[in-house]
């Protein structure tokens, strides 16, 4: 099996599912010639032609709006928004149309679609405020999306090529800082990842950490230090934050009796309170000690001097320090 | 009279038959709006919104395009419209009485909110111009399959404030998309006037700027915007890309059942308004020119109220949803 | 002291504060002449007149983005939206600008103003998916903002009135179930309710019942019921989901040992997740039962059909059962 | 040569020693944006993004505007206009080095994200477009004021597209405002052409659609420029409301350093670009009208390198902002 990145897998699979399917188009900016600011539709356009592959006016509002109606057509769009920060302008296309168009219509209407975004930052990452932001709450809350945020080349493969047969709008987040950072063995021929199925990737008695995206190596980082104390923390990748794969959650919480949520978005109000609900509702008998969150601070997002920005970040060490002191309660 | 040029053999290259079926469509818009407003009087129908002084433009659009092959997007006026695409007074009423028969939507949305699938009527939401973008979005599908659909995608003046509007009409201008964007122009948007909605006379002053062209009709001449709309829809099918039309219509009812125009028009205004009613000039036109017999629109309102009776009937029998069925199609099976 | 309505309520402070600070200014869809849909602005441009009660074009992005603009100059504008599910055209100026002016200048710059809007549905308030969402938790999530869902008449004028002098953006949603079904004698005079205190409206030592909006009167009935088989519930109006007053929802917790929250929208990552995840985290040795949770189920919003609309809404009902498994427990 | 027309008293009501500043302050821009990407070279500054080919654009409006009186709201290439509103090299090199005496934020934004109360330059994020609506809104209050101030946006012909700045030229012909929306069309978004972006040849095409005037001007010609913002800056100072003004750039560099146009762009369309350098272009102008001396413009371009030095040396030394001061300001005290 060939090792490829995080960018590349995503881009196998957008024009692996372009060749088996040609209602498969996709739109963004500077999606076309370029192939995109991280590359990930790379060859797409020389491929494909301008047809499939077409380079939008800057207008996120229209990319959305315009794949929505592609969808409805029968078609199966495929939109690019150039940072997860500059979605906000297509919120009511995803949130009032998308999302609702199969309920609306008592099932008559559909919108099979996929909106691919890169997210987040971190140190080293010069993004700034608005450059790598963590919007995934935000969709999380809204009945009739998925939410889906790929940890490493494999599931970004299996994931999207799942996304692309899904039959409503999923919201595909793309973390930027794994883009070239990861390499993976990841196989040629096809696989589907199922969507609303978070992953163990490390499995362990003591606490369950839940998490997801970029965070995941993070936490695997922290759980590997606090294993030489013999600390078995097991790390759940969620993968999906909507649907939450809620019989993992409670199991592997209810296993272990102690459980940490981290997550790189601003905590307030995201997808860490609601695991916690979960855990907290359901799990009650089990629980040996509070359920835990860490996440981001109540900042508007990462500062772009590297001195702040290690502020807004989490790191495997502020992991640790929170697992540690999960451990010794 | 441009109806009386070419009459008795018909105008605008309609046969006669076709006038009076426009006649009638028209009449049967007006009556199923007036018997839904009665509804909600009544305490029946919980929410209406009014078509009525609209019907010269729907029924001008409507006839241009082909039936169950053209793709429409309307909004909450269209009731017209939706009738001549395909939709029957007995689908509007189960709406209106929030039925689980309701074809647009199971009563899961207000009345007026049209759809369906079977007759290329595509749903929509409440918000205001989010269609615009949907309906370039469909016409970029029929462009890249090669089909020669066309579709109309309608809107209030109010609705080209909205940035989707903007952003659509850009899209389609510059990938020449087959879609009409229709705007129907009564004037107000709610209380606002159209000169606190934009700083232009005419909506279609702004399609040059898109590069598409662009022309207002009045509205209340169903046959002038029958053959606008013809020349735009020939002009999308052949591949020459979108078209702004805009049709001047007066509002002859208030916004919606939950409000009163009287506070904000004047009575002179309101009253000016009723020489424009493009039902009532179309069947003097047609009378005059005699494609209309003396007495025939009575016996054709006859006729329309008997449907819409006859449809209410069945409405006011059929049953509510099924509380258990709130829970469904949120999600597609995968 | 007069009975006034909810909606009369908001009215009065606008106009009062219009008449102390002439940099107070209104803008919306029909706010002008027509008063507004629901009447908040009524007799507002017959007394300050065209250039302070704007009647704006139909485009919900103008209404905030200008409204920042008039701030950033120095005014003090109030946005209206006519109903809350209008507002995702405007997710942009709100979270991405509004939220982010005073951070990303370094507190050089700052953003003042309001923007209210109409929430919230109910069986027999006929607004169906799009005129009845409570989208609260979409700006709950954001630092920078603030947001207050006022539960009745005084706290409506108290809390508008402390909006308008806050100096930071405030999201002001009225629950428009309440504006003309509750009356309340409400002080002429000026008074501020502070931004960011919840409040105990009828205390109670079995369980607490954290709760927001229209859902506050719903919790009180079910409490009552619950009264009379000596099971006693502390309600308590978090009024404000933006700061979450913490110390209440803590203090509350932990001395009730039973926690359910209750709000009308969605649950899935709702407030009612920070809420809960908040008292797992810090009331967990206090805790004599599950926390739990009532809200949205997954679908969309509130259907047209009443027995469909049956099936969103709470109630005093649902709640009553849900509290009174809580206290068995 | 329109600058020939009135040498040696000067031109466009210029005095000589302002047609001198003009080409100093381009001067000055321009060796500033190469010193930033030579920092981005050296791995010092971590984000660059140049303004290069659109000084006569900047300079050509600034010089309209009253510093210090009226505002501006810039976006990422204005490096230029801000240095003539009052910003300096240092403030500039403190925000490329993220120092924390970065005044524009404190070095919590990427560079180029301008913003100084003290000049009246409002701070913009990074989203294209939004700040056309809060121009609309300084312009508004303005207005209510009585004062006689005047604000320009500026955005490139690609955030033209955007619904915000629909909305936004909507909003300031129906009420008169006094803004100024100028454009710095470069033909490219990031990679993406005018032809994808628009169907019309000029932007200023879509002023009409407004009710606004619009003009198009060659970014190259200050002069040019200038005479056109000057047009627009007395009718809006006098109440006749907003202007739409397109100035023709050149993008002489990629689009940032996250960019390589080689790999869109031809090398014919690359070289042609060069012809149009706004900066050589007024050197030789002025040459040739003796406003400049022969050999001058290589000393005032040896001065503006030792202001670039001395506030390079200064950003040198200067400290990171203090991670403490990470959580402070995201609310005021009340
Ligand atoms: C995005 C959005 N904002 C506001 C509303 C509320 N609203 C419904 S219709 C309407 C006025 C529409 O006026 P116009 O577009 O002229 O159409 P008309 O009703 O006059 O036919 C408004 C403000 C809405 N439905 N959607
Ligand atoms: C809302 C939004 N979408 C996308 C981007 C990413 N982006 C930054 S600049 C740019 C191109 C802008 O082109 P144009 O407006 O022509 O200005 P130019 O850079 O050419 O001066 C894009 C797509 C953004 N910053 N904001
Ligand atoms: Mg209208
Ligand atoms: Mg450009």
């Amino acid at each position: 099996m060939p090792e490829i990145t995080y960018v590349e897998a995503v881009r196998d699979a957008l024009r692996d599912e372009m060749r088996r399917d040609d209602r498969v188009i996709v739109m963004g900016e500077d999606v076309g010639v370029k192939g995109g600011v991280f590359g990930a539709t790379q060859g797409l356009f020389q491929e494909f032609g301008g047809e499939r592959v077409i380079d939008s006016p800057l207008a996120e509002a229209a990319i959305v709006g315009v794949a929505i109606g592609c969808a409805l057509a029968g078609l199966r769009p495929v939109a690019e928004i150039q940072f997860l920060d500059f979605i906000p302008p297509a919120m009511d296309q995803l949130i009032s149309e998308a999302a609702k168009i199969r309920y609306r219509s008592n099932n008559d209407w559909s919108c099979p679609m996929v909106v691919r975004a890169p997210c987040g930052g971190g140190v080293h990452v010069h993004g700034a405020l608005y450059h790598s932001q963590m919007l995934e709450a935000l969709f999380a809350h809204v009945p009739g999306l998925k939410v889906v945020l790929p940890s490493n080349p494999y599931d970004a493969k299996g994931l999207l090529l799942a996304a692309l047969r899904d039959p409503d709008p999923v919201c595909f987040f793309e973390h930027k800082g794994l883009y070239r950072s990861m390499r993976q063995e990841v196989p040629e021929e096809e696989y589907l990842v199922p969507i609303g199925q978070g992953k163990i990737v490390r499995p362990g008695r003591d606490i369950t950490c839940f998490t997801y995206g970029a965070t995941v190596h993070e936490v695997l980082t922290a759980a590997e230090n606090l294993s030489r104390d013999e600390i078995e923390v097991e790390v759940v990748d969620l993968r999906t934050v909507r649907p939450l794969d809620r019989g993992l959650i409670v199991e592997s919480a209810t296993r272990t009796g102690k459980v940490l949520v981290a997550q790189e978005a601003n905590l307030a109000v995201g997808v860490g309170a609601e695991v916690a609900a979960i855990v907290a509702e359901e799990c009650f008998q089990s629980l040996d000690g509070p359920v835990m969150r860490i996440g981001g601070p109540e900042i508007p997002a990462i500062p772009f001097a590297e001195s702040l920005a290690e502020v807004y970040c989490l790191g495997p060490a502020k992991i640790e320090t929170k697992l540690r002191e999960l451990a010794a309660y | 009279m441009a109806l009386t040029e070419s009459a008795p053999v018909g105008v605008a290259g309609l046969t006669r038959e076709r006038l009076r079926s426009m006649y009638q469509d028209m009449l049967l818009g007006r009556l199923l709006d007036q018997r839904v407003l009665v509804l909600n009087r009544q305490g029946r129908a919980p929410f209406a919104i009014s078509g009525q002084g609209h019907e010269g433009a729907q029924v001008g659009v409507g006839y241009a395009l082909r039936r169950d092959y053209d793709w429409i997007i309307p909004y909450y006026r269209d009731i017209t419209l939706v009738l001549v695409m395909g939709m029957t007074p007995r689908d509007q009423l189960m709406a209106a009485l929030a039925r689980a028969g309701d074809p647009n939507s199971g009563a899961r949305q207000m009345p007026a909110h049209y759809s369906s699938r079977e007759h290329n009527i595509v749903t929509g939401g409440s918000p205001v111009a989010t269609q615009i973008l949907h309906a370039v979005g469909v016409a970029q599908a029929f462009k890249y399959r090669g089909e020669d659909k066309v579709v109309v995608a309608s809107v209030g003046e109010g609705g080209t404030s909205e940035g989707d509007w903007h952003e659509g009409l850009n899209w389609a201008a510059i990938h020449q998309l087959p879609v009409i964007f229709l705007v129907e122009n009564n004037a107000f948007a709610i209380s606002v006037p159209q000169a606190l909605q934009m700083a232009v006379e005419h909506v279609s002053d702004r399609a040059a700027g898109y590069g598409m062209p662009g022309q207002s009709v009045d509205g209340g001449d169903v046959l002038a915007v029958y053959r606008a709309a013809s020349e735009a829809v020939a002009r999308a099918r052949g591949g020459g890309g979108p078209t702004l039309l805009e049709a001047n219509c007066v509002r002859l009812q208030s916004h919606s059942s939950d409000d009163d125009q009287r506070r904000y028009r004047s009575a002179e205004d309101l009253d000016e308004m009723l020489r424009h009613d493009p039902l009532e000039r179309f069947r003097v036109d047609l009378e005059s020119s005699s494609i209309l017999a003396d007495g025939e629109a009575d016996q054709m309102r006859q006729e329309c109220q008997k449907v819409i009776d006859a449809a209410q009937a069945e409405a006011d029998q059929a049953p509510a949803p099924d509380p258990a069925s709130a829970l469904d199609y949120v999600y597609g099976e995968a």
